[in-house]
């Protein structure tokens, strides 16, 4: 019964906290993007436009639902809750921490550690391109059907990619789970570096986050809703809330691949050459892990926030290009030196 | 019409990608932390380059900007309008329409002169803010003032009456703002050959500028009141 | 030698040279209706004239021109030396093509004009030596119902196809006369 | 590296698809409509339609007097309306033989370079922004608004200026014109250096720019073009140094030429025009200061403008090209016939040529970098 109330609480616990953080995100990225470009951004609801993303959600929450003419009904109310569904469902083998002892009983911080949870992220990641594909075809809009094609050519592409870069960590580590992973990043590596995911795999790190950042459909990546070209991408004849779910879907994903990143490679909840675990209560340990988890992830959704509006956008076919011909290769080249490594340092 | 073939070498540091972004996003973090530090200032003109507008107005609008008209008054507070008509006659957007009035006796402290605009109506819709019924003025009368918030409610309120524009005088004087006469630009001298066309054309004219312009001597004779003079020709023209 | 004498002598022999006019330094030449192809080849490819560049083509009413020509007006004040074109008809015809031509070596210009009459309102398109005269000429027929010959794609530019009118003329009103454009959508 | 992945037109099932892109679409400035036939992200044609902004601005002109129409010139190329405004006064004043006098032309010029600075930064940062840089935008759209500001102390105006009068010029510079330049020559010249390091070197701007919408020279001369896309394509030709107005041959500037005539040789030669209308700005105002304080702004204008009847052609070289007012004057008060000849309507017509071959991303990135500005063409 216990475990059944613990598991619940996580659940709900971090579904509401990523959606937060999706939320917040939301503000970060237009003030953000306001003072990278010289401008205050939102900043009239509530202290420092704090509540903007509520003035916005309660927008889109009241705004009349349109459903388009022409529109295949069924496909084009699924296409958001398929979009949205796996973006919230991905993170629940993502640790936020490390362990907290309550009640005598040892709890982890993540809503479960399932040993193929590497495999998980990566079968439920690719659902969210059904609801994109789906959203563009039941528009039947050409700027969706484009952008819906853009994105699953992208994201298709960017599997592989993505695959074969965490392949090699998967080397590095000899696991499929992300807590055992997290936890082998404790210590010092070659006797100066923190034993971070970084330091192992650079390579991959670079090959992940270009990866990840096709998969969120971010720029440089943001072809499917391209706003110059495509208008907005499958996205187009979407309103009110479903078009919310589109965009929330966005942040959260954003949240879980910086979840991930975090815990791959820049060592989940440790400090580098310090291990804050061995002076700290089991509780104030679980609460300090978890804010330096969310320390790390919060930078790399800034860096989201950041790459977003300094880059130009790419093309199609140049993403195809990078993808297949820079990303891939590089990918396998660097599966190879691990397998080798390894294989001479064992 | 085929295509030249463009080929152009990268540089290293332009092939790998990450180093150019990287350069650019250090500029980027260079701006986001100028702007960060500078949102912490009090005021609502935190960021530099940014008007909080309504609630921050100290950018400064130019003395000579062109904005929501008024109708001047002199100095003894007496309409110096004289219905002449040529703002209505220049304007290219033909958005004035002026009425003439006769002064009766005893309104010498309500009207400057003999004829007054018995209505003088300004379609702010219509408008667009040109400056040549400012410019052609004989009175300098009708001002383009530094008002330029012109948002009303209804149509009706976008039509300038005699009596709004009066009271956009008064705003305007109490708040400081009236607009500065304009500063007339030297025209080049003329030849010693009088210009034929000048005795020709005023006689016919009600207005009382052109005579002026033709009393001083001919060097001082400035841009707007030539423009002035062309309307002047006009109004003859039309009357006739 | 100045352009005149140039273009006259390119012209001349030929008696392609209806008029020349020269106001303010712009020299113009008015052409015959129906070799003006001949005449841009001439103009384009004999060297000393050269005028390898199509600035611009457009329409011209001259309806209340040759009106005004027929009543003497006043004399304008200070007579710059403009030479009147000499027409040989007492009413000339009542629409003119203007080609604005320009030599990019010596940077010369000059217009060429054809006169076009309303009840034969056909001019050679220009298409073939300048890509150029592809959107002006589509303006000219849109605003004056000029139809030039051998356009590719001879069809209203910024009107919409239906529009019953051609609004550059001067018989037209400035308010226009109430035309609507009715779309039509597919269900 | 992605030439090849290019997918080559018409070898597809012959399954096309008309995209209509515009009017109203965010990459459309103004009312631009494009119908595009698409083979998937390839292009097979576009066809440009225009007229969803005509106005009939030669009609008005036909039927205001010639003063009156200096208003509606602002209209045409609201990015640079004083090189508008200067274009036609040029055009009346040739007709007239009016002789402008020197210090007029020379706020003129000064004028006329700060516009053509502040066109040419929207035309960049536009690019930017269809090419998914925003940031770019911003800061040059600062430093425009503050080119705004020099306007707004010059006449009033910022936007549409109604610059100048037939003759000269309405105003004189503002008292604190060069402390106001002196204080913005720096922050342009960075504002540009920023937009240079974000965009220039970037492989992705590069990939996304080199090679698109290329263009020869033969083919652009035919097509019509002028200005900036003409120089990009190789030739040097610039009103200012071929056919010198306003006193233009006095003052050192370099033409910049570009070798393709795509969209980056474009992008390219509008960064280095900035730089050099900030040296002409500079030159201009030297000489200005020369001038003696009273000198005449103003020639002698007839009381009526009533040119003789007679027919001129006068162009200048506005941001965008060749900018000219065709007048015919029957000798009354009003212009027989204005035609304008906007440059960007030369150079969109070949805008077919120019996408043919390209992907979609590529035709918002060539319009952008044509800056066909809507009020111009379509007048």
């Amino acid at each position: 019964m216990d475990d059944w109330l613990v598991a619940i609480i996580k659940v709900v616990g971090i579904w509401v906290w990523v959606l937060l953080i999706a939320v917040v995100m939301t503000w970060v990225e237009r003030r953000g993007a306001g003072l990278i470009q010289d401008r205050p951004g939102p900043n009239r609801a509530g202290p420092w436009g704090l509540f903007q993303p509520l003035a916005d959600g309660i927008k889109l929450f009241t705004k009349e639902e349109i459903i388009p003419t022409k529109a295949q009904k069924f496909l084009y109310i699924i296409g958001p809750a398929l979009f949205s569904l796996p973006a919230f469902s991905a993170y629940a083998v993502v640790p936020f921490g490390d362990k907290i002892i309550l009640g005598g009983k040892e709890i982890i911080l993540q809503v479960s550690d399932v040993n193929i949870g590497f495999l998980y992220i990566l079968a439920i990641g690719s659902m969210a391109v059904y609801g994109v594909i789906l959203g563009g075809w039941g528009s039947t809009n050409k700027y969706s059907i484009l952008g819906g094609l853009r994105s699953t050519a992208q994201m298709v592409s960017y599997e592989v990619a993505l695959g074969l870069a965490l392949l090699a960590v998967v080397f590095v580590y000899g696991t499929f789970s992300l807590r055992d992973m997290s936890l082998a990043q404790q210590g010092t590596f070659l006797g100066f570096l923190p034993n971070w995911g970084i330091f192992k795999q650079p390579l991959g790190f670079i090959l992940f986050i270009v990866a990840a950042y096709a998969e969120a459909n971010r720029v440089p990546f943001d072809l499917p809703e391209a706003e110059s070209e495509i208008v907005s991408g499958y996205h187009t004849e979407y309103g009110s809330m479903r078009l919310g779910l589109y965009l929330f879907g966005e942040y959260v994903n954003l949240v879980t691949i910086s979840g991930v990143i975090v815990a791959l490679y820049f060592g989940s909840w440790h400090l580098p050459y310090i291990d804050l675990g061995a002076y700290l209560g089991p509780i104030s340990w679980g609460i300090v892990s978890f804010c330096i988890f969310f320390l790390k992830v919060s930078f790399f959704l800034w860096l989201f926030v950041w790459v977003r509006w300094t880059l130009p956008r790419f093309r199609y076919d140049q993403v195809m290009g990078l993808g297949w011909r820079g990303l891939i290769p590089l990918a396998l080249f660097n599966i190879f030196i691990t397998a080798l490594f390894i294989q001479l340092t064992v | 019409m085929a295509k030249p073939v463009v080929k152009k070498e990268y540089t290293l540091t332009e092939r790998i990608y990450l180093w150019e972004i990287l350069k650019g996003m250090k500029l980027t973090w260079g701006h986001f932390w100028f702007n960060f530090k500078a949102c912490w200032r009090p005021g609502p003109h935190t960021i530099p380059t940014c008007w909080q507008y309504p609630e921050d107005r100290t950018r400064e609008i130019s003395p000579v900007f062109r904005g929501e008209h008024y109708l001047q008054r002199d100095d003894k507070g007496r309409e110096v309008c004289i219905a002449c008509g040529m703002c209505a006659k220049i304007c290219p957007a033909k958005c004035i329409t002026v009425k003439k009035g006769k002064r009766e006796e005893g309104e010498e402290d309500k009207y400057a002169s003999k004829t007054y605009p018995a209505s003088f109506q300004i379609d702010l819709l219509r408008c667009i803010f040109c400056g040549f019924c400012e410019e052609t003025c004989p009175k300098n009368a009708i001002v383009l003032g530094r008002e330029f918030e012109l948002a009303r409610f209804s149509k009706e309120e976008c039509i300038l009456d005699k009596r709004k524009l009066l009271l956009n005088y008064r705003k305007a004087k109490e708040e400081g703002k009236l607009k500065p006469p304009k500063k007339r630009v030297p025209v080049v001298p003329a030849p010693p050959k009088p210009e034929k066309a000048e005795g020709g054309e005023i006689k016919k004219s009600k207005a009382a500028a052109p005579g002026k312009a033709l009393k001083k001597p001919v060097e001082k004779v400035k841009s707007t009141e030539q423009v002035e003079a062309t309307q002047n020709k006009e109004a003859a023209e039309k009357e006739k | 030698m100045d352009l005149k004498k140039r273009v006259e002598q390119c012209l001349g022999p030929e008696n392609l040279v209806v008029a020349m006019a020269e106001c303010q330094g712009d020299l113009s030449v008015e052409v015959p209706k129906s070799s003006i192809l001949d005449v841009m080849h001439l103009l384009r490819d004999t060297p000393g004239l050269g005028f390898n560049f199509l600035s611009d083509v457009f329409g011209v009413d001259n309806l209340d021109f040759n009106k005004s020509k027929k009543k003497p007006k006043e004399k304008t004040e200070e007579g710059e030396g403009v030479e009147e074109i000499t027409t040989k008809e007492s009413l000339p015809p009542r629409f003119e093509v203007v080609y604005l031509l320009l030599c990019l070596e010596r940077n010369e210009r000059l217009q060429v004009k054809v006169r076009v009459a309303e009840d034969d309102m056909e001019v050679d398109s220009l298409y073939s030596i300048w890509k150029a005269a592809d959107w002006p000429e589509r303006e000219a027929f849109d605003m004056y119902g000029i139809r030039f010959k051998g356009h590719p794609n001879l069809k209203r530019l910024l009107m919409w196809d239906d529009f019953p009118a051609y609004p550059l003329r001067k018989d037209y009103p400035l308010e226009g006369q109430g035309e609507e454009r009715h779309l039509i959508y597919d269900d | 590296m992605n030439q090849n992945l290019t997918p080559q037109t018409g070898h597809g099932t012959g399954d096309y698809v008309t995209v209509n892109i515009g009017p109203s679409h965010p990459a459309m400035h103004g009312t631009l409509r494009v119908i595009a036939l698409t083979d998937g992200e390839s292009l097979i044609k576009a066809e440009p339609e225009i007229g969803y902004l005509h106005r009939g601005v030669e009609k008005l002109g036909e039927n205001l007097s010639y003063h009156q129409f200096i208003p509606i010139t602002d209209r045409l190329n609201y990015c640079s309306a004083i090189p508008n405004n200067v274009s036609y006064e040029m055009a009346v004043e040739k007709l007239m033989g009016l002789e402008v006098p020197e210090k007029a032309q020379l706020i003129r010029v000064i004028m006329m370079e700060l516009a053509r600075i502040a066109d040419h930064q929207v035309c960049v940062g536009i690019l930017g922004v269809d090419l998914g840089a925003f940031t770019p935008f911003f800061y040059l759209i600062i430093q425009r608004e503050e080119i705004y500001e020099i306007f707004e102390w010059f006449n009033g105006a910022r936007l549409t200026n109604t610059f100048g009068r037939i003759g000269g010029v309405d105003a004189d510079l503002p008292d604190d014109f060069e402390e106001r330049w002196n204080e913005l020559k720096p922050n342009v010249r960075k504002a540009n250096e920023e937009t240079e390091k974000l965009l220039t070197h970037n492989r992705i701007w590069m990939d996304r720019t080199i090679g698109v919408s290329a263009f020869s020279a033969e083919d652009a001369l035919n097509w019509g073009f002028t200005g900036p896309c003409l120089r990009a394509c190789g030739v040097k030709r610039d009103l200012r140094k071929d056919e010198p107005y306003c006193m233009y041959d006095k003052f050192d500037f370099e033409v910049p030429v570009g070798k393709n005539g795509d969209v980056f040789d474009r992008y390219i030669v509008r960064m280095i025009e900035m730089e050099q209308s900030i040296k002409i700005i500079d030159q201009a105002y030297k000489l200005y200061k020369e001038m003696p304080a009273d000198a005449p702004l103003m020639a002698r204008v007839p009381k009526v403008i009533k040119p003789p009847a007679g027919e001129v052609y006068s162009a200048l070289e506005s941001p965008n090209g060749e900018l000219g007012f065709f007048i015919k004057s029957d000798g009354s008060a009003n212009p027989y016939r204005i035609r304008i000849r906007p440059p960007c309507y030369m150079i969109y017509q070949a805008f077919p040529e120019l996408v043919k071959g390209e992907l979609i991303a590529d035709l918002v990135a060539c319009l952008s970098s044509l800056n066909v500005i809507a009020g111009e063409l379509d007048r």
